[in-house]
This record gives C-alpha cells, structure tokens and sequence, in this order.
C-alpha cells in the first residue's frame, strides 16, 4: 500500500512535470534542457517558506512565483534562438540555476537566510510535510491525494490551455512564427505567457517533491534530471495531451522494472542511460515527422 | 461575416465618398542590399479601393517592397503612411530614437496587420498541422480565448466565442467552395486551396489593405480561375485595396482587375495605368510580339509611344544597337492621317494629340498596335505616299517626303507591303517575282515558280508578297502592314529571319492589329 | 571537358547506332502515400538520347516519378531498371532482403548519381556558401583530393588534380556566359544562372541520364531563353537522356526538343508523341483557342482528331451538351480534298489516312488547325460545294451532299465565310447586307451602311464579311475560314458571341492557321 | 618565463582541441557537446601508455587511435541526426563518456589495469612528462616546443584537409546534403571521416595536456569543458581556418585577465560563465547567417 502511494505521488510529480514540459517542447517547438532547474526553484522556494513556517498553499505559491518570474531567463532568449541555439542556451540557465544552488552558501549563517539561502551542496533537510487549513498530511495516502490533486488540477489547466484558442496560436507560432505576426498576433507575449505557464507548474511539481521527501539538495536540480524529463516528452510524444502522462509512467517505472530484477545500483543507473538513449534514437526513428509533430501513432 | 462586414462597410464608404481617400503613402523610400541598391527613392500612393499591380524582372525588388509595405522589413530611409482601420499610421526611417526604444508602434509586421495591412506569401505558409478552419479562425483579431487566465477561468465563454467563430469560419469556407476540406490538415490539400484560405485569413485578420505576393504563381490554369474569382470579387468590392505581385506570363490574367500598375525597373518605381502597358500583355498573344520581335532583332530595348485613341508604337531595337544615335531614317511630325474624307488615325478626340509624331532609326523595328478601324493601312499609306498626307510632315534620311508620288518614294527607299492582294493574280509566281525584281528565290517559292497566284493558298500568296516588297530593290524603310497574317508558325520565322538580315541598314514599320 | 567528351561519344554512338539503346525502364512501379495511390502501374521505357517531357497536373505524381527515376524515393512496388555508363542496374521493389542488409547497391541517389543518372531541383539546390565554379567542380567524380590522407600526404598533386579541374570548370562557365560570376558565391546570382550552374554540375557528375525538375519555372521570358539554349544543345547532342518535368505554361517553350511525352493522370502514365499535344500548347497563342472558344461555348469539353501531315480537329463543345448524342449535322466519310489538280489535306503522305472522316453535332465548334498549304480552305470549300470531292462522302443532316451545287447547298443549310474578299468592294455595305438578306443590322454596322465597301478597313471589311455569311438566312452548318484574320480584340468578341448565340442549334466548322 | 610557456603550451592545446572541433561545428554544421569527452579519452590512454613506459609517440599514437574509433559514437548517430537531435546525442555521449571515466574503478586493483582503467574520481596521478628517442621534456620551454610543434602540424594537417577538396566536400555537405548524395557523393562515410579526424586530434590534444599537467581526472571529460571548447569555435567564428584559433586565445585570456585583476576564484568562476553566455548572445546577435556562416567578420 504505501509503495502504491510513494508510486502513486511520484507518478503525480512526475506527470506535472512532463506535462508542463510539453508546453515548451511541444507546443513551443523548443527544446529545453533547464526544466530540472525550475523544479529545483520550486523545491527550494518551497522548502524555505515551510520551513519558516508557512502552510503548503502559501509556500507552493512562492514557489510557483519564483519560477514564474524566473522563466524569463528562458522566454526571453526563446524570442531569439532556435533549434540548436535555443537548446545551448537553456542547457546555460540549466547550469547557471546547478551553480547558484550549490553556491549560495555560507559557513556560519543559517540555511534559508540571505547570505545562505540553499545551504549549498549540504542541502535542506527537514522540511515538513505539508499542512494546509490546520491539516497535515502526515500519511502516505493523505500525501497521495494531495499530489494526485495536485496532478488532478495542473492536467485541468493545461487541458484547458492547450484546447483554447491560446494552445491553437501556440501551434500556430510554432508552425510559421513569421505567419503569425503577420496575422497581427503578439508571438512574443505568448512565448512569455507559455514559459511561465510551464516554469511554474515545474516550480509547483517541485514543491509537492521537497514536500513529500523531506530533503533537497542541488542533484535536484541536475542536467541529468533534465535530461530525464526531456525524455518523458519526447518518449510519450510532444504536442498532444496524453503523451506526456504515457511517457512520465514509462520512464518511472523501468527503474522499478530494474529494481524488481535484482539489478545492483550502479550498473541500473548505466543501464538506464542506455536505455534512454536507446529509445529516444528508435522514437525518433519511428518518428520521423520530428519533435513537434502533432500526429503521431 | 468579416467579407460580408467589409461588404456593408464598402457601401457606406461609397456614399460617403470616403473611397478615394489615401490608403498608403510611400515617400522616398530607399532600400541596400549588401551594397546594391535595391529600391532609390520609391514615390507612389495607393488610394483605397485600388488594386495596384506591383510587377518587375526577377531581383527588380517587388518582394522587398511588399516586405516593406507589410511590415517585414524596414526600409533604409523614407516614410511609409497608412491611412487604415480609421486612423492614421506613420512611420519614418531612419526610425527615431523614441521608437527604437520603446517597444510599442514598432515598424513590425503585427503592428501593421492590426492596423489593417494584411499579406499573404507566395508559398502561402499556411499553419500546417492546423485544419482550414483553424487556420482561419485563428487570425480573428481580440480572441478573448487567446488569454490564458481567461481560458482556465471561464472555458465556457471561451467555448461560446469559439463556437460563434467557427460558424463564421463554416460560412467563408463554404464560399470558398471549401466547406468539405474545411477540417482537412493544410499540408494536405492542394495549392490553390492553400491559396485561397490564405486569403481568408488574411482577410479574418482585418486586412484592409491585402498585399498578395504571386497569388497565381504554381497554379494550373483550372486552378487559376477559383483564386482569380477570389480576387475579382474582392476587387470589386472596392473597399479592399490590393497590392499584387505577379509574374509576368501571370499578369494578363489580373490586367483587368487592375488600376494601377507599378514597374520596378533597376530600383525606381514607374506608375503606369493598366491601360498602358495592355499592348504588352494582349491576352490571347501574350508572347506573339516579344517572340516574333525578338526573331527578328535578337536581344530587344523597346520603347513604347502612345499613338492616341488606343494605339501605341512599339520602337523595338537590338541591346548593341541601344546607344548608338544615328540620324533617323523616317521622321513623323504631326501627321493626320485621312481614309477617304475621314481622318483617322488619331483624329482629333484627343486634343493634345492633333497629330501624331515620331522617328525611326537604322535597325529599328516599329511595331504599330491599333484597334481595328484605327486606320493603320491608311498610315502606312500616307507614308508610302499611296494616300496623300493633308496635315504634318514626313521625312525620309531627312529629306522631306510630301508631295513626291509613290513611286519616287519607292525609288527613294519606301517599300510596302499591303495588308493583302498586293500580288496580281493573274501572273505566275515567277512572273510576280520578276516584275518585283527579285534576283534570288528561297527555295520554297521556286517549287511554286510556275503555278499562277490565284492557285496558291493564303498562306503561300503571303509569303510571295513579302518576297516582292522586300527582296527585290535595296530600301531603307519597309512598311509592313500585318505581314504575318494567316501565316503559319515556320513562315512567320522565315519571314523574320529575312527581315532581320534587311534590318542591318533599314528600318521597318509593321501594323498589327491591338489584341489586348 | 564533360560536356565535349559527351559530345564527342555521342558522335561514337551515332556512328555505331547505339543510340537506340533503352537507358531506362520502368515496370509496374506503384507507389502509394498516405493511403492515395499516386502512382498506379506505370509503365515506361526511355531510350537513350530521347527527351521526355513528363507532365500533369499538380498533385499528379511528376515529382514523385521523378524522384523514383533519380532514387531519391524507393517505390512501394515494381522494377526500376538503368542501362547508363555502360552497364545495368536494376532494382526490384519491395526490395529483397539481402539488399536491405547489405550497403552497397542500394536503391539510393549516391548509386543512381555515380551511374550516370543525374538531377536538378526545381530550387537548384547549389551549395549556396561555394562559389559558382566550385559548385561545378565539387560534382566531379573520383577526385583524389576527396581523399583525406592524399589531401594531407600529397598536397602537390592534389593541387595539380585542381588546378586541372578548374581549367575545366572555366570553360564550362564560360561556355554558359557565367565566366564573370565564376567566383561568385551561389546565392548571389540570379535564378537563371543558378539553373544553369545546377545543370552543369549535373553532367559534371557525369549524368547521362538527367532529370529535370521544371528547369523554367520562375524565370523570366529574356532568362528562358538562356536555359532553353543549353536544354536544346543537351538535346541535339542525343547522347543525353533528358527527363523534364515542366508546368503547363512553360511545354510550349520546350515542346520542339521532346521526343516523348509522359502525362500522368490519376497515378496512370500515357505515352505520347509531342505532335499529338502540340496543338494544345501552340507556342506564340497559348491561350488563343481555348480563349474565343470559350467566348463561343462556355466551359468547354474538347476532343482531338488528328486530321493528318499536322493538322488537327478540335471538336469543342460546351459541357452542358458533353452527354446528348444527337444526329451529326455534318458527316465526312474518306474525303479527299483537291485544290486545282493536287490533292492537298492529307494527300496520300500518310498511307493510314488516306482520307479523311469526321462529324460534327448540333452545338459543336469544329477548329481545323493546320500549316499554310495544307487545304484547309481547299477543305472548306469541298464541303460548300465550291469545289467538287473526287474521293469520299459528305452528309448534311444525313443527307449526301455530293454533287449538289453550292447554291442548293446554301439552300440546304450551309454557310460559308470565306477567308478574304467574300463581300462585293462595289457595293455599299447597305447593299452588301440586303443582298445577303441580313435584317437586323448591329449598330456598328448600321453607321457604316452608306460607305462603299472599298472605303473600309480590313477589319471593318471582316465584320461586314461575317455578318452576311451567318446573319442572313438561317442555316445549320457554318464554314468560316478564318474568321480572325486582323480583328481586334474587341471584334473577335463581338463575333464569338454572335456565332455562340447561332449555335443552339448549329454546327461550325472554323479553319485557323496551326500557330504551333 | 615559465609563465609564458605555461601560457604557451595551454594555447597550444586548446588551439588543437578549438581547430578540431571547428571540422564538426564548421564543416559538418553540426553543434557537439562531447568534444571533452574525446580529449579525456586521449588523456587517460595517453597516461596509461606512458605510465605503462611507452614514449610520447607511442602513447599519443594510441590516445589518437581510441579517440578515432570511439568517434563513431558521434559520427553515426550524425547519418540520420541533425540540429536539435544531434545535439542531444552528443550530450549523451559526453554524459555516458563522463560516467564511463568516473565508474571504472575498482579499489583493489592498480589504475590502468582492464579492473580499474581510469582509477574513476581519484584519476591518474605521475603521468611521466613526454619522453621520445631517448630525449625527456624536462623544462618548461622544451615542454613548450614539444607543444608548439604538436599544434603546429595538427593546424598544418587541418589546413591542408579545409583547403582540399575534401574540405569542399564538406562543406557542400553541410549546405545540402540532398543535392551531394545527388551528385554521387558519399556523404555518409565522409560525416565519418570528418568525425574520425576531430576526435582523433582532440584525443591527441588530451595526451599533451596529460603528458604536461601530469595529473588527470574525471573533470576533464566534464559537460563544462566541452562547453568551454565550443565557446572558442563559435567565439571564434566557425567555418574558417584562423577562427578557432582566435577563439581558444580569447578564452584563454580571460581566466588570466581575471586573475590579474585580483578576483577571487569562486566568484571568477560564475563570472566566466556569465561572460560566456553573453559573447555567445552577442556573437548570434552579431552573426544572424548562423553557426555554420562562411562569410564573417
């Protein structure tokens, strides 16, 4: 039961993740590699506020602003870079956010204050579970409803989004940016509103992740993490609605495909890079239509 | 409803007499490309409801002023005004500080289209995962559904308005004639329909001023006609202006839709009335002139003079010969032309134009386009002194030619050919050629030598004519009155070829029927 | 040098009569995308040094055919097979296992190229970054320098290999008129050029077999004439095989050189010979037929016959009769047309033809197009009993018509215009309209009524000519030899609507000059 | 002195490692992010051979010859994959190259034996300074020529290869490779070619840097060195044959410009990346024919 719950809430995680990835990817036409990093604001934001002793809504909240006001290190560039070079430049914010989470540190102050906000590569320990309206979810299925909730309401906004008018101009910049403008349609603004649309709902999957481990340090926030949701899109399918809950639960569960089969750690976790590797080079085979293909099979 | 908006509001503005307000304004606009200079100060304005025609060589710059007349590219220096959607808009370049700084009213493509300048492009670029109608739909301007928090926060309002504007979309598409595609992806149906739910949405969008970058360019001529009929009813409702660039062997097609023409031509715009430059492009012949033309001359500079009441002469030269200057062969000033007691030929409607004038050089070929009736054989027979001159002088090598009968004419270097009969049927065809005093047949005459002419065909009597009027004695200007008439292809290209070998020390006049 | 050493094998091959030989041959080749067939069983074979000219509509496949033939696209069924640079190549699709797994031999453009079969793009697709020269020289095959080691180990040679290569380049460029571009870079130049450069970097990489996809498309009419220039030098040299994909408007321009034509129509290839397609695409009126054609009938339904030494039958009618079969108004059965005491129209040259037969139903337009000297006023006049058959039959109405008299022939129903000097110059036009019991005269006409018949111009004269021919007593066949012939624009129409409005319940047959 | 030769011999490096990469990033159009990885791998051979007592040329020999086989992780996946998709290939093969170098440890067995080559986060320690013929290259300034002449025929061999027809090839390649297949040219094995000799000199470039510094680990193979290589190619302006080495000077230069300025190493280093960031926007900026332009400044 509570490995169906912990499987439960990281699938949770996991399907925000990929799904406001996919906003980018999929919608955006841009390939970005800095979405770990947004997760790690999130986390980190979230972990300071509750820590200083705010409740779940009000420090997630945080948390979402961060990474909303943040994604603008992204969204602006995105009005520039393409292809190639949009991805070189989000692989920079994703080691520019690595870097200052692991150096924003300092000996003798405590963590959370301003000289010491991330404590750096020891981490945040301790955070509590989150409590809302004088309720804690204290439970492994207190804390599954909660993300599953959470999930609940991040797929409800992205679904709207994605069959409003809104998702459809997306696609269309995506399509033919130059068409766009000439169609009198502001394609920057809605870049800008797309990013922070995803930044933010990374930001909220990763305070509902501190929440529930009760530990953050900066590997959250790493290039390989990224690397991981990247495939989560791209292995369930950019551009649609379902494909990124298909391809958050697939990746999630070949390590635990591995774990069942007795595999020793180290060797899983090379094995899973090959794995990854191996099956974004056959999708992307069987796909020739590219990343931002809307049909797929 | 955006057509049957705009339809309404054409109404209005017609009674109003608000159409023949400016549109656009374009003043000195200048434009380098990696040191050649592509447009030097360009000068036009576009009244609403004008269709102007934007036409030019490859590289003459057309899409860099569309690109400029649409936002998507910022002129060097000069101003770009529109006068649209009710309010004015205007732009100057170099752009001043302020607005380089600021990011609003900025010279861009979406600044533009929201004020009513739309565009569609050559390769329509349509959004191709969308269906048809998405891609209409999505260019209606001030969709509360394109904000976001809108769009989570009330779906149903968003639901309502999406639902009204796909009727909308419905309703255009199935004028279109493509209400069964109309949820087809765009990268799957074919050009023309491309091209026409281009011009939708651009239309969707609000456009008031459409710029259309080659809208027949790719089409099979079936598919000509549905884009055309577009273009026509927009057109014609006079409340669209119209900028639209086509090819060449395209613009005969649109020439009737037009009401401007504008030529770019080594940078510089040249505004033309369609009326103008119709001999160029007389619909069922569009390449017969050039074609012939150039079988004669070679590589051709042409300049055209207008005649008056519907004709024009076309002075065809070959490129070498383009800068020499020689002392003209015929001199026209202010000649009336009369038929009987009638005067043709410009007679008089046209007050500025009494008479009409001009002159022809060595190796020149002119090329008189006249409407029937015009009285082009009664020109070509003043001059070869046939009908007698009343008003205006003619010289020939600068000596004046009035008075002097036809046959001093001939004898000082006027030969014609009249338009037909100017053989005698009763001789043989040697006989003809004899008394014409041709020493050398072509082999195709010689098979004929000695059948009488009234055997011969059309065809064959014409090419006999012109062997009398040309190969027998040396002259210095050959009049040809529609040679080429009820010629087949290879007769025309003989008779070219030898016209080009006569034309190294003479000049040619030839009449030709106007077939715009 | 590639292109003289071509030159030079050709003559080779003439000599030993090796021309014959088949380069390519496709079998059953299907090929379907996304569920459409768009190649169904086609079928060919192309012998060395034929031109063929492959065409249809958009959409019909031309481009996928033609990445078939250069291997840029496998097909999903059939045989492709190659006979180029001396051996054979053949593939078989779906392909055999053992081909799949083995690289070489590989249905793929790298293996079709180094058998000598080449290509163009429609976009030229030059490596836009290299200068002209080097875009040629790159295509050279089995350079040494492309070795890596030899290019670090032996740099001298290489060099010389170079220095060789560019020499040759030079020439070719040159012999194009490109040398003072030669170091341009590729994106620089004009489209006309980069087409030219496309081509000759094909043969450089030894095609002998090229494929061209619309090598016209988008140039200008002074800029096809370079293009065309270098097509017709590949063509006459024979020992080329060229394939030319070409949009409708530009086979005029090329129809002289092809040999073949391929058209595909809804995933079939038909095989034709150019003289068959000839008289759709006249080159010099392109439009013309269809033009007044339609102007008499509408939207029309065409169909050919071929009438023998060149000439051509339309049968045009308009679409709304395209299903009533109704008794022919005119039947001619083996008729041999004589002019004096020659037979001309089709006089024997053609064993298979000797005469000719054709019919024409109520509504129908016939056009006759043939060269001068064919007969068809010959033609004309044996059905108006002007002139007597010797050989075949006519019927009017099912009636034979041989040996009746050509005033009972008028009587019967058959009106003839003829193609000049048809009206009394004598005469008044009053008069000339009275005679032919014209009553309602149209106001153009009526002005004119009391002037002589000589006093007119020659279009006035037609007009006058026409009206007589087909507006005096009613009849169910009209013959009109060239009609035309010096009208304007204007006058044509007039006539067309004229003769449109007879023939509800008429037959014409029309005799034009073949412009083609 | 010594610094200059210190100066001297880094130069010398990089100009190899920024001159080779330049054939992919310039010739091949193609943007890699493992070009660190190959200058690892010819390091850690490199150490191994000569702690093993091979001299210079034997031990780069075979650094160069690893480098050039292992370059068919790259060059293969490049036959079908291009922009975006074979930027994140090259990622991969940088990570999996990096967990490779860090993981094949095993503490009982010497470094350099088949149980523990690389002697993973520890790394190699005494690589013997280059020896060859009997001559040792103990000083500084002998280290230098060795260095010196070591770049000086890699720029000769690239030299002779870009101004080849060869080179031309490439290039062609990189424009159209549709249209060079047309013309029966075998783009494919080429891409290898071109691959095979970037790797093989960045491996070479590793060995030296082994051979001199005498210390190697895992950092080396870093995600972050390879960014720093390809700054050098884009900064420097990719597709010529001075470029790379403009840009391996300027981005040596700053490190040192840094230090003589007295800023302290931890801030130096987020410093430097920032600043990286922005010649790179600027430089796009500045250069809108894209990374694989001919004509530039």
């Amino acid at each position: 039961m509570n490995y169906a719950c912990h499987l439960l809430v990281y699938l949770s995680i996991y399907t925000i993740v990929a799904q406001s990835l996919n906003l980018v990817v999929g919608y955006c036409g841009l390939i970005s590699l800095c979405h770990a990093g947004y997760f790690a604001i999130g986390s980190y934001a979230y972990a300071i506020a509750s820590k200083a002793g705010y409740g779940f809504v009000t420090a997630s909240a945080l948390g979402v602003s961060v990474g909303l006001i943040l994604s603008l290190a992204v969204s602006l560039p995105a009005w520039m870079f393409k292809g190639d070079f949009f991805l070189l430049i989000s692989l920079a914010v994703q080691i520019a956010i690595a870097d200052v989470i692991s150096n924003w540190v300092y000996p003798t102050a405590e963590p959370g204050t301003l000289r010491n906000l991330t404590n750096g590569p020891y981490g945040i320990a301790a955070i509590p579970r989150p409590h809302w309206l004088g309720h804690r979810a204290d439970t492994m299925v207190s804390m599954a409803i909660l993300a599953l909730a959470t999930a609940g309401l991040c797929m409800l906004i992205t679904f709207l989004l994605v069959r409003s008018p809104w998702g459809r101009l997306l696609k269309c910049i995506r399509d033919d940016e130059l068409a766009s403008r000439g169609l009198g349609k502001p394609v920057r603004y809605t870049k800008l509103q797309a990013f922070a649309v995803s930044c933010g709902m990374a930001a909220l999957a990763g305070s509902l992740y501190a929440s529930y481990v009760g530990y953050i340090d900066p590997s959250s926030a790493s290039l390989d993490n990224s690397l991981l949701m990247l495939s989560m899109v791209l292995v369930g399918g950019t551009g649609n609605f379902q494909g990124p809950v298909v391809g958050a639960a697939t990746l999630l569960a070949f390590p635990e495909i591995l774990r069942l089969l007795h595999i020793p750690a180290a060797a899983a976790a090379n094995l899973r890079l090959m794995a990854y590797g191996l099956l974004l080079i056959l999708l992307v085979h069987l796909r020739p239509q590219g990343i931002a293909g809307e049909r797929q099979a | 409803m955006q057509l049957e908006q705009e339809i309404l509001r054409s109404d209005i503005d017609r009674t109003t007499g608000a159409r023949n307000r400016l549109a656009v304004r374009l003043r000195s606009l200048r434009k380098t490309f990696g040191g050649q200079e592509v447009l030097k100060d360009v000068n036009a304005d576009i009244a609403r409801g004008e269709v102007v025609l934007l036409r030019g060589q490859n590289g003459a710059g057309k899409t860099t002023l569309l690109n400029i007349l649409t936002g998507n590219l910022a002129p060097d220096a000069g101003t770009v005004e529109f006068s649209t959607n009710g309010a004015a808009l205007a732009f100057s370049f170099p752009p001043p500080i302020w607005s380089r700084i600021t990011p609003w009213g900025r010279f861009s493509p979406e600044t533009l289209s929201r004020h009513g300048i739309g565009r569609t492009w050559q390769d329509t670029r349509l959004f191709k995962t969308q269906s048809l109608s998405d891609n209409i739909a999505v260019a209606s301007p001030r969709l509360i559904g394109e904000i976001p928090h809108v769009a989570v926060a009330n779906p149903l309002r968003v639901r309502r308005e999406e639902k009204q504007l796909q009727t909308v979309v419905a309703r255009v598409l199935d004028k279109l004639g493509l209400g069964e595609v109309a949820s087809s992806p765009a990268d799957s149906v074919s050009l023309a329909k491309t091209k026409l739910v281009a011009i939708a949405r651009a239309l969707q969008a609000g456009a008031e001023v459409l710029c259309l970058d080659e809208p027949l360019a790719g089409l099979d001529s079936t598919d000509v006609g549905s884009v055309l009929g577009v273009l026509r009813q927009l057109a014609e409702t006079s409340v669209f202006t119209l900028v639209i660039v086509e090819h060449d062997f395209n613009i005969p097609r649109i020439l009737d839709l037009v009401t401007t023409v504008w030529t770019l031509d080594k940078g510089r715009l040249k505004i033309e009335k369609p009326a103008d430059i119709k001999a160029w492009f007389h619909a069922p012949c569009v390449e017969e002139l050039p074609r012939w033309a150039r079988l004669v001359i070679g590589d051709v500079d042409v300049i055209t003079v207008p005649l008056g009441s519907g004709a024009v002469l076309h002075r065809v030269r070959s490129k070498r010969r383009a800068n020499i200057t020689d002392a003209p062969v015929l001199e026209v000033e202010d000649l009336v032309v009369h038929r009987g007691y009638r005067s043709v030929a410009c007679n008089g409607r046209d007050e500025a134009l009494r008479g009409m004038s001009f002159e022809l050089q060595r190796g020149d070929l002119g090329i008189i386009e006249a409407p029937n009736g015009w009285g082009k054989t009664a020109l070509l027979e003043t001059i070869a002194g046939v009908t007698t001159a009343k008003e205006g002088s003619l010289k020939l090598l600068g000596l004046p030619l009035n008075g002097q009968s036809p046959w001093n004419r001939r004898r000082s270097g006027i030969t014609l050919l009249q338009a037909r009969d100017s053989s005698f049927s009763s001789l043989t065809v040697r006989d003809s050629l004899h008394l014409a005093g041709v020493a050398y047949v072509q082999d195709d005459l010689r098979a004929l030598a000695s059948r009488s002419v009234s055997s011969l065909s059309g065809g064959e009597k014409q090419r006999l004519a012109f062997t009398c009027a040309c190969d027998g004695q040396s002259y210095d200007l050959a009049l040809l009155d529609e040679p080429f008439t009820g010629l087949d292809d290879k007769s025309i290209s003989g008779i070219c070829k030898r016209l080009s070998a006569h034309l190294g020390n003479a000049a040619a006049l030839v009449a030709v029927p106007s077939l715009a």
